[in-house]
């Protein structure tokens, strides 16, 4: 049983990673925009798992971990700050939630 | 055209699926959803890749934790369909634009760089998958101070959403 | 060997005292800053008692090395730590002025009972005598300077301490800036000294001089070099010609600042350190020349002007200025131990001498003008004979302190090493100039008839915590030259057996000089008792009597006759008035047009304001890119991206 | 074709798939029946009757009358989440069985363990995962029907859910400490030997008795399944029908089916983790107990032969001799040796989950629901606290010899 060629894998989250820059400067919903970031985390953590498999090193999967950890701390204050930014603007349009400029 | 080719084409396909959806979508929730799906796809391709641990991992954290406070927040919110606006021109005319070409760039080079190359093509990568008493080992000897950070971490981030979240008299 | 072992304990008690006075001083009642400042002090001067008892066990000539405590500056191969150092002279400077100190300390609690910031001068006071043991233990040239300029600190504020009086601020910065010229020089000597020879230590930079031939260490150019420009510190500090114009006006200050700091130990920092540089100063003939030219000069000419003065104060302020003349001389001449040993007695009688003028203008209710006074002497006995002895002591009256010293100094400038005919009759003539002044002090004080309003003033003797000091200063006075005097009547000088050490470890190697014949004792003493000094001290006294006690109308003939150079010493030589036109005018002049209204306003202030305004214009104009709107930011954030991967690309491309 | 011959895992999943469906849906339909039975019982009814004998056709019945009702879908309902909700509750619901093994791996049919569809060496993990996923389901279908209660309903539920998982898989860690593998099938053999060998009971070398963490896992599940006396987001008296007010017809019977599906899942781990799984109860040296499986089924079947001859009512007769003779014929084909082999694992196995099921029905027939907060405070404040320590302590006990050798 052949194995498929990680190169695949390295193209797929890249393709993955370049969709979630999309999604982050096109969208406007701030949520959205959060789970851009998420998708391109989870790109980068497919590279990284191809990577381990590559190289038959575990690091790789440790770092997936951590990342996969962070990443969920982070939404848990993001999303807690979306909703205080909610309450306060009544929008989830980040282009409407302009005040911090000069 | 064997199994895990199959597997991993569907797999892949879904994902950028997923994505294309997580962009076209004007519902947050259904962009959600698509990034649900795109997770979940990952996860079997972890699967392929042998990574059972972090597989699953995926799903319980990602797919079964962070979408689920997503789409609960969407609930919360109750938001709706989000509206196109433009005011910011650099983003209307540059944004796009610029998006693709970084997507082709960094795919072309991965495919420049990797496809058909040795190490690429998986030299010494098995199909044996990792077994999860290694990666703990790993995890618990080699990354233990930096497992213990992230403890440390998570617990800031539940007390700072707790502070955000608590309505102030 | 504890003290040995922790000398900083020494500097440090009176630190503290000065820290827990002037920090917390103010909600004290006056005991409680009598008892801190007093007993800091007194503390310090039991440490020196217990380090000297240590000292004198330990073998005969025996050199202690420094004791580094801490490593203080470390630049490149400039290493300077906190260290400290103990020989011989160090402890007589060390017994001098906690000793004095001491003594003005218990003087002022009389002396200032009813002045305003009683705890900010007892802080001050303390803080002075910390930096003078700094001063006086450091073991190298830069934390020599540090206590040097802290002292300096300290007479600024002490003599400025009635700080709502314009002349007394003014003559606070006099003193200050004055001494800065003379510490430009010192800084360059000690830089110099670095460069020459990598090091500050004293005992590294001796070793190098020593056993070295003449110019292997350094030149002697390079050496005189250094001297002079150290010299010139001694000259600022030391009130010598030409920078001797802060003395005087120093006196602003309370009396007994200028007993301690202006006559015992600060203005005697420069012979200090001339003393502790004696190899370099033996090895540069020519610098020694100098110095014993100043001092004669000094001597004489601070003399003269004492003649006309009738502030007190003034008066003493001069005989000091004189007086430190007269230990450069014995420096200059290669007479260190005489030198030191004036010192020593100088800090005693003149110490003396300012508490006593102090009594006397405490009596008389804080005026200082001699013509106002008389007859004092039944009305404030204790003063009278203490002021007499003390008279006496700088006179130069046989017997006395000063006797031995001064005459030891002029014999060195007659017979010695290097003596010279013609500084020695300089100092004679100051000898006689001296004892006059001073004994017309007395005279126009203590004797004749009151000139004063007896309703006005009640003249009072003073209360003891002042008399005692006197007393004890008196004593010194007269006995403290004693430790000298086998020397005269022949037979060996204890106090110059006790210093050789320090001034014969390192001296250059020179041809043993033959003894010069011993005559016998009677008729040393005779020579002694009959030596010009003593006949040129009684002139003075004679002339003194004369003027002022016989015939008190003859120094107005006298003046009348010599309208010229009576105006002329009496203004001082016009020296305040030369430097003004000369130095201060200009200098008024450049820094008004030229660095302020050119250098400052223009070129500085343009800078300055020009970064701002390009600043403000950038911002104004970059601010626009914050426009609040987060996609902007993240296209900004994409176009980085974007960028970085096009180069990492290109670099990948190069690598292939 | 080759392609299949390359990959015989196909083949043989797929049988199990196949037969695991059928074996479950009938189980699921079953399962309503025995439900009503027991807590008609305990309220001291008869519960369903007529239609069939026992009114075993009930579920039948109920199949047909959910396919031929009116499939409604609220206006503004998100038409797509709507639909997809209610599948994907059921589908995951399903899926997990997939890991869990009905009976020893020693089983096999063209090389592949026959009683199990998926064994995974991280099976336990895989099982959290999907349950995790369920939650969807949920959240998906309250918001879809675009209606006020199933919102809240959907919220609540979700709520409840994420919460109580937490505490769900607490107090399974323990038992993952005691056999130290994520691995099923390890698990049991891990609790081979007698009953009190089982997790929950046994006091070992380095083994702590997880009879808490059993409770603590008990109690999740519960909540975790939306039972009662935890079932806040169907909470009649408040929400209507919570989540699923607004779902009609097969929806609705796919949520319902799901909700069953989910309470076999949870039981089953429950036996996997703390009974000993497919492990019979005695020892291996008391070999006549392998004969219980037929002599069962056997008994079972006399006992409705009796009732065969004492009702007679048209229909239910009938019924009655078929289902009677099914039951003899597996008696009887228990007995030939093969087929005792196989049928020991799923035997116990079967009868553990049926006892835990039968636990659920209890408690549902016998406490009254929750408050909302104290159904919330419950959960964080006691029983997560409460599995953190069964946890320490377990892990304590684990390490201690250790600690005590390095001194």
């Amino acid at each position: 049983m052949s194995i498929v060629p990680i190169s695949y894998y390295l193209v797929l989250s890249a393709i993955l990673f370049g969709l979630g820059v999309v999604a982050f400067v096109v969208k406007r919903n701030i949520i959205t925009i959060f789970m851009a970031i998420e998708l391109m985390l989870n790109a980068v953590n497919l590279a990284f798992v191809a990577f381990a498999r590559a190289h038959n090193q575990l690091d790789g999967l440790v770092f997936v971990f951590f990342v996969i950890v962070v990443a969920a701390a982070e939404s848990a204050v993001g999303l807690a700050i979306i909703i205080t930014v909610y309450q306060n603007r009544q929008t989830l349009n980040i282009e409407r939630i302009n005040l911090l400029k000069f | 055209m064997t199994l895990p080719f199959i597997v991993f084409f569907v797999c892949a396909i879904l994902a950028v699926v997923g994505a294309l959806t997580l962009i076209l979508a004007r519902e947050p929730i259904h962009s959600a959803l698509a990034l649900v799906l795109v997770m979940v796809s990952l996860a079997v391709l972890y699967l392929l890749l042998g990574a059972e641990f972090i597989a699953a991992v995926q799903i319980i954290v990602y797919a079964g934790a962070v979408m689920v406070l997503f789409v609960f927040v969407i609930m919360l919110l109750n938001a709706g369909v989000e509206e196109r606006t433009d005011y910011s021109k650099l983003a209307k005319y540059a944004g796009l634009p610029l998006g693709i070409f970084l997507l082709l760039a960094l795919a072309y080079w991965m495919f420049d760089s990797f496809i058909g190359k040795q190490i690429a093509n998986g030299v010494g990568g098995t199909n044996a998958s990792v077994s999860t008493r290694e990666l703990s080992a790993q995890l618990f000897q080699k990354y233990l101070f930096p497992f213990e950070a992230t403890s440390i971490l998570i617990l800031i981030a539940i007390l700072g959403a707790l502070v955000l979240a608590k309505k102030d008299e | 060997m504890f003290i040995l072992d922790h000398l900083w304990i020494i500097i440090a008690l009176p630190l503290l005292g000065a820290a827990i006075n002037g920090l917390l001083g103010k909600n004290f009642s006056k005991p409680i800053v009598n008892s801190v400042g007093i007993g800091s002090v007194a503390l310090a001067f039991l440490s020196f008692a217990e380090l000297a008892r240590e000292f004198a066990q330990l073998p005969a000539g025996q050199i202690l090395e420094p004791k580094s405590y801490f490593t203080w500056i470390t630049a490149g191969q400039f290493k300077v730590d906190f260290s400290l150092q103990v020989d011989q002279l160090t402890i007589i400077m060390l017994g001098v002025v906690t000793f004095v100190s001491l003594l003005v300390h218990i003087y002022s609690t009389g002396y200032m009972a009813h002045e305003e910031g009683y705890y900010r001068f007892f802080s001050y006071l303390n803080l002075f005598v910390f930096f003078m043991l700094t001063l006086v233990l450091a073991a190298n040239v830069v934390l020599m300077f540090v206590g040097w300029e802290g002292v300096g600190l300290c007479s600024y504020l002490l003599v400025g301490f009635w700080f709502l009086k314009q002349s007394a601020i003014s003559a606070g910065k006099k003193a200050f800036i004055t001494t800065r010229i003379g510490d430009f020089g010192f800084t360059i000597g000690i830089l110099l000294l670095f460069w020459t020879f990598g090091s500050v230590d004293f005992v590294t930079i001796f070793k190098h001089l020593v056993g070295a031939p003449p110019d292997a260490a350094a030149s002697t150019g390079v050496l005189t070099t250094i001297c002079l420009l150290l010299f010139t510190g001694a000259v600022g500090k030391s009130a010598q010609l030409p920078l001797y114009v802060w003395l005087p006006d120093a006196m602003e200050g309370p009396t007994p600042v200028s007993a301690l700091i202006h006559a015992a130990t600060m203005v005697t920092a420069g012979v200090y350190m001339v003393a502790r540089m004696n190899p370099l100063f033996s090895r540069a003939p020519v610098a020694m020349f100098v110095v014993a030219l100043i001092g004669a000069l000094t001597a004489f000419f601070a003399a003269t002007i004492g003649l006309v003065q009738t502030d007190i104060k003034k008066v003493l302020a001069y005989s000091t200025v004189s007086q430190l003349g007269y230990m450069f001389l014995g420096l200059g001449v290669g007479a260190y131990a005489s030198g030191v040993f004036h010192l020593m007695t100088h800090a005693f009688f003149k110490g003396l001498l300012f508490l006593a003028a102090g009594s006397v203008i405490h009596a008389m209710g804080g005026d200082q003008e001699m013509p106002h006074m008389g007859g004092l002497r039944n009305k404030i006995p204790i003063t009278f004979w203490c002021m007499l002895i003390a008279t006496f002591a700088i006179a130069g009256i046989p017997g006395f302190a000063g006797y031995f010293s001064k005459d030891e100094i002029l014999e060195a400038a007659r017979s010695g090493p290097n003596a010279n005919i013609g500084l020695w009759l300089l100092g004679l003539i100051g000898a006689g100039f001296t004892s006059f002044y001073m004994f017309r002090l007395i005279f126009l004080t203590f004797f004749g008839e009151p000139r004063y309003d007896e309703h006005k003033v009640h003249v009072h003797e003073s209360p003891y915590n002042m008399t005692v000091p006197l007393i004890l200063l008196a004593i010194l006075s007269t006995v403290g030259g004693w430790v000298a005097a086998p020397h005269l009547v022949g037979g060996t000088d204890y106090f110059e057996k006790f210093l050789h050490p320090v001034f014969a470890t390192y001296a250059p190697a020179v041809a043993e000089r033959a003894p010069e014949a011993l005559e016998s004792p009677g008729m040393m003493l005779f020579h002694a008792l009959t030596g010009w000094p003593v006949l040129i001290a009684l002139a003075g006294l004679l002339v003194a009597w004369w003027f002022y006690i016989k015939s008190p109308e003859t120094p107005k003939k006298l003046a009348d006759s010599l309208r010229a150079p009576y105006t002329l010493v009496l203004h001082k030589y016009y020296v305040d008035e030369l430097y003004n036109a000369a130095i201060i005018q200009p200098l008024l002049w450049i820094s008004t047009n030229v660095l302020w209204h050119v250098v400052d306003e223009t070129v500085i202030d343009g800078t300055v304001n020009g970064v701002a305004r390009v600043a403000r214009e950038s911002g104004s104009e970059l601010r626009e890119i914050q426009s609040g709107n987060a996609r902007s930011y993240a296209t900004w954030v994409v176009i980085g991206a974007v960028g970085v991967t096009v180069l990492m690309i290109g670099l990948w491309g190069m690598v292939r | 074709m080759d392609f299949i011959t390359q990959h015989p895992v196909l083949v043989v999943s797929l049988a199990k798939i196949v037969g695991l469906m059928f074996v479950l849906m009938t189980t699921l339909a079953y399962l309503s029946w025995f439900e009503r039975k027991v807590i008609a019982h305990i309220q001291s009814r008869w519960g369903p009757y007529y239609v069939g004998a026992h009114g075993l056709l009930q579920p039948l019945a109920d199949g047909v009358k959910f396919l031929f009702k009116e499939d409604l879908t609220p206006p503004g309902a998100d038409r797509f989440v709507y639909i997809l909700a209610p599948v994907l509750a059921l589908t995951l619901a399903m899926t997990t069985l997939a890991l869990i093994p009905f009976g020893p791996p020693s089983v096999q049919w063209l090389g592949e363990s026959t009683l199990i569809v998926a064994d995974s060496s991280i099976g336990l993990m895989f099982v959290f995962a999907i349950t995790s996923m369920g939650v969807y389901g949920v959240a998906l279908a309250g918001w879809s029907s675009n209606s006020k209660y199933p919102l809240l309903g959907g919220l609540r539920s979700s709520a409840q859910m994420i919460s109580y998982e937490v505490s769900l898989t607490l107090a399974v860690v323990g038992v993952v400490l005691l056999s130290g593998t994520l691995n099923f099938n390890e698990m049991i053999a891990h609790q081979g030997g007698n009953f009190w060998h089982w997790n929950i009971f046994y006091v070992g070398h380095g083994s702590f008795p997880q009879i808490v963490g059993f409770l603590c896992y008990f109690m999740s599940a519960v909540a975790e399944t939306n039972r009662a006396p935890f079932d806040l987001p169907e909470g009649e008296t408040e929400l209507v029908g919570g989540f699923h007010t607004e779902y009609s017809s097969f929806k609705f019977a796919m949520f319902f089916m799901a909700e069953y599906a989910n309470m076999i899942t949870v039981s089953c781990l429950a036996t996997i983790l703390f009974f000993g799984g497919w492990l019979s109860p005695f020892p291996e040296s008391w070999t006549f107990m392998r004969y219980l499986p037929p002599v069962g089924l056997l008994a079972l079947a006399v006992y409705l032969a009796y009732d065969t001859v004492v009702l007679a009512r048209g229909i239910a007769r009938i019924q009655l001799i078929v289902v009677t003779t099914g039951a003899l014929v597996i008696g009887l084909a228990c007995l030939h040796p093969v087929v005792l082999a196989i049928i020991q694992g799923p035997f116990w196995f079967l009868l553990k989950v049926g006892l835990i099921m039968f636990f659920y029905v209890w408690t549902r027939a016998t406490l009254p629901r929750l408050r909302y907060d104290q159904l919330m405070s419950f959960g964080w404040k006691f029983l997560l606290p409460v599995s953190l320590a069964n946890l320490v302590i377990t892990a304590l006990v684990k390490v201690w010899p250790l600690l005590v050798n390095h001194g």
